[in-house]
């Protein structure tokens, strides 16, 4: 499954994109941050106030309750501030 | 009527844009423009540092297109959003709406702006005059409660 | 600031105008411009022919003017009213309202048009595709509701 | 006192302006449509519904109770139909 971060939560991470294979069982978004905090500090600093960070599966804005089934790609990012 | 929408790092010429859309037209009686420039900040500011999600920020600006168009007779929707390194005083992003009457295409280009601050997928960074990276931009509250109010 | 109003009979440059408002300011974070055309009605017009009270025309828009910027902190506003004859597919009119943030650049923008639609004095008449002169076009109840929901 | 007129109160009067001198006694706005109207047919259809036609005195405008002193012109139209 393919991660990519966008902005501060890019930076804090250190890269633009990654694959991963979370194990059986990281059935959600909420989930799949979970584990990710327990990879390292860099994880757990981007991720440090969960609610603040949002997350699209596939170009589309999900919540933290969103299944990953059948997800390609699963994006982090902090609030959105364009226009 | 199809939406355009563009994401690109060049400026653009919003009278092109109109003249496009109303070009050989004798059904359209009102067309709203609105223009978002990069502002100095007192001086502060040497440029905005757009980011963006290429892929989900063309379709989120479909979708929203989209649902203007579904509560609007629109008759016209060009979007137009910026990124990469914009000065004070330049453009970021066009939202130009196109109706019978003025209500629709007023109503519907302040819909386009509100759901673009807050649902497209773009970050802005401040550069410094000083020569710094200054911070990322946070989003605004106020920008949440103008969404708010055309849900209900 | 000063609102730039010109009442004429030539077609105006939206984007000449804007730029002009925009020229060399790090301040202005948004600008709206609203256009109005004339449409064809479905076929039925050849032509729209406005007339105005000169002197009063200017006087009234000025009026209106200094209200919006009582209301709105505008870096500028531009407002051009053409009149006589006026085909299908061009403009009648254009407001360009300026600030720093896009709330009070649509707010100003609709505000003036909403006043202009029923303070202005110009007078539209229907000029038909069959050669004959048509009637006065009828002044809309919804339009002066529309300005009605910006007092009080 | 210069009178303009505009649009089909001016078409119905059939002319685009005059100078009058209403005598003493008319004192108003509302005083002067019901002397126009005794001048002539024209006149009479021109105010046949005397609320619709709208009042401007230098070039302000002004509702039939206002007062003629000091007015330089007065102008009758209908509703404005611009934007």
């Amino acid at each position: 499954m393919k991660l990519v971060y966008f902005a501060w939560v890019r930076e804090r991470i250190g890269k633009t994109e990654e694959t991963v294979e979370p194990p059986e069982g990281i059935a959600t978004v909420a989930d799949l941050v979970r584990w990710l905090k327990g990879k390292g500090e860099e994880y757990e600093y981007a991720f440090e106030n969960e609610a603040v960070v949002r997350a699209a599966i596939d170009h589309v804005h999900v919540k933290p309750e969103a299944p990953l089934a059948g997800a390609r790609e699963i994006a982090f990012f902090p609030p959105m501030t364009g226009g | 009527m199809v939406a355009a929408i563009r994401i690109q790092s060049e400026p653009f010429d919003a009278a092109a844009e109109t003249a496009v859309l109303a070009a050989g037209r004798g059904d359209i009686g009102a067309t709203v423009a609105f223009t978002g420039f990069c502002r100095d900040e007192g001086g502060r500011l040497s440029a905005l540092e757009l980011e963006h999600y290429p892929g989900m920020a063309e379709a989120e600006i479909a979708r929203i297109a989209h649902e203007a168009e579904a509560r609007w007779p629109l008759m016209g929707l060009t979007v137009i959003h910026r990124f990469g390194l914009i000065r004070p005083g330049e453009t970021i992003v066009l939202v130009l709406a196109a109706s019978a009457h003025r209500r629709a295409a007023f109503e519907a280009a302040e819909f386009m702006m509100d759901y673009l601050k807050t649902r497209a997928p773009f970050w802005k960074r401040e550069h410094l005059k000083d020569g710094t990276v200054g911070a990322w931009v946070e989003a605004k509250g106020s920008d949440d409660a103008a969404t708010e109010r055309w849900s209900g």
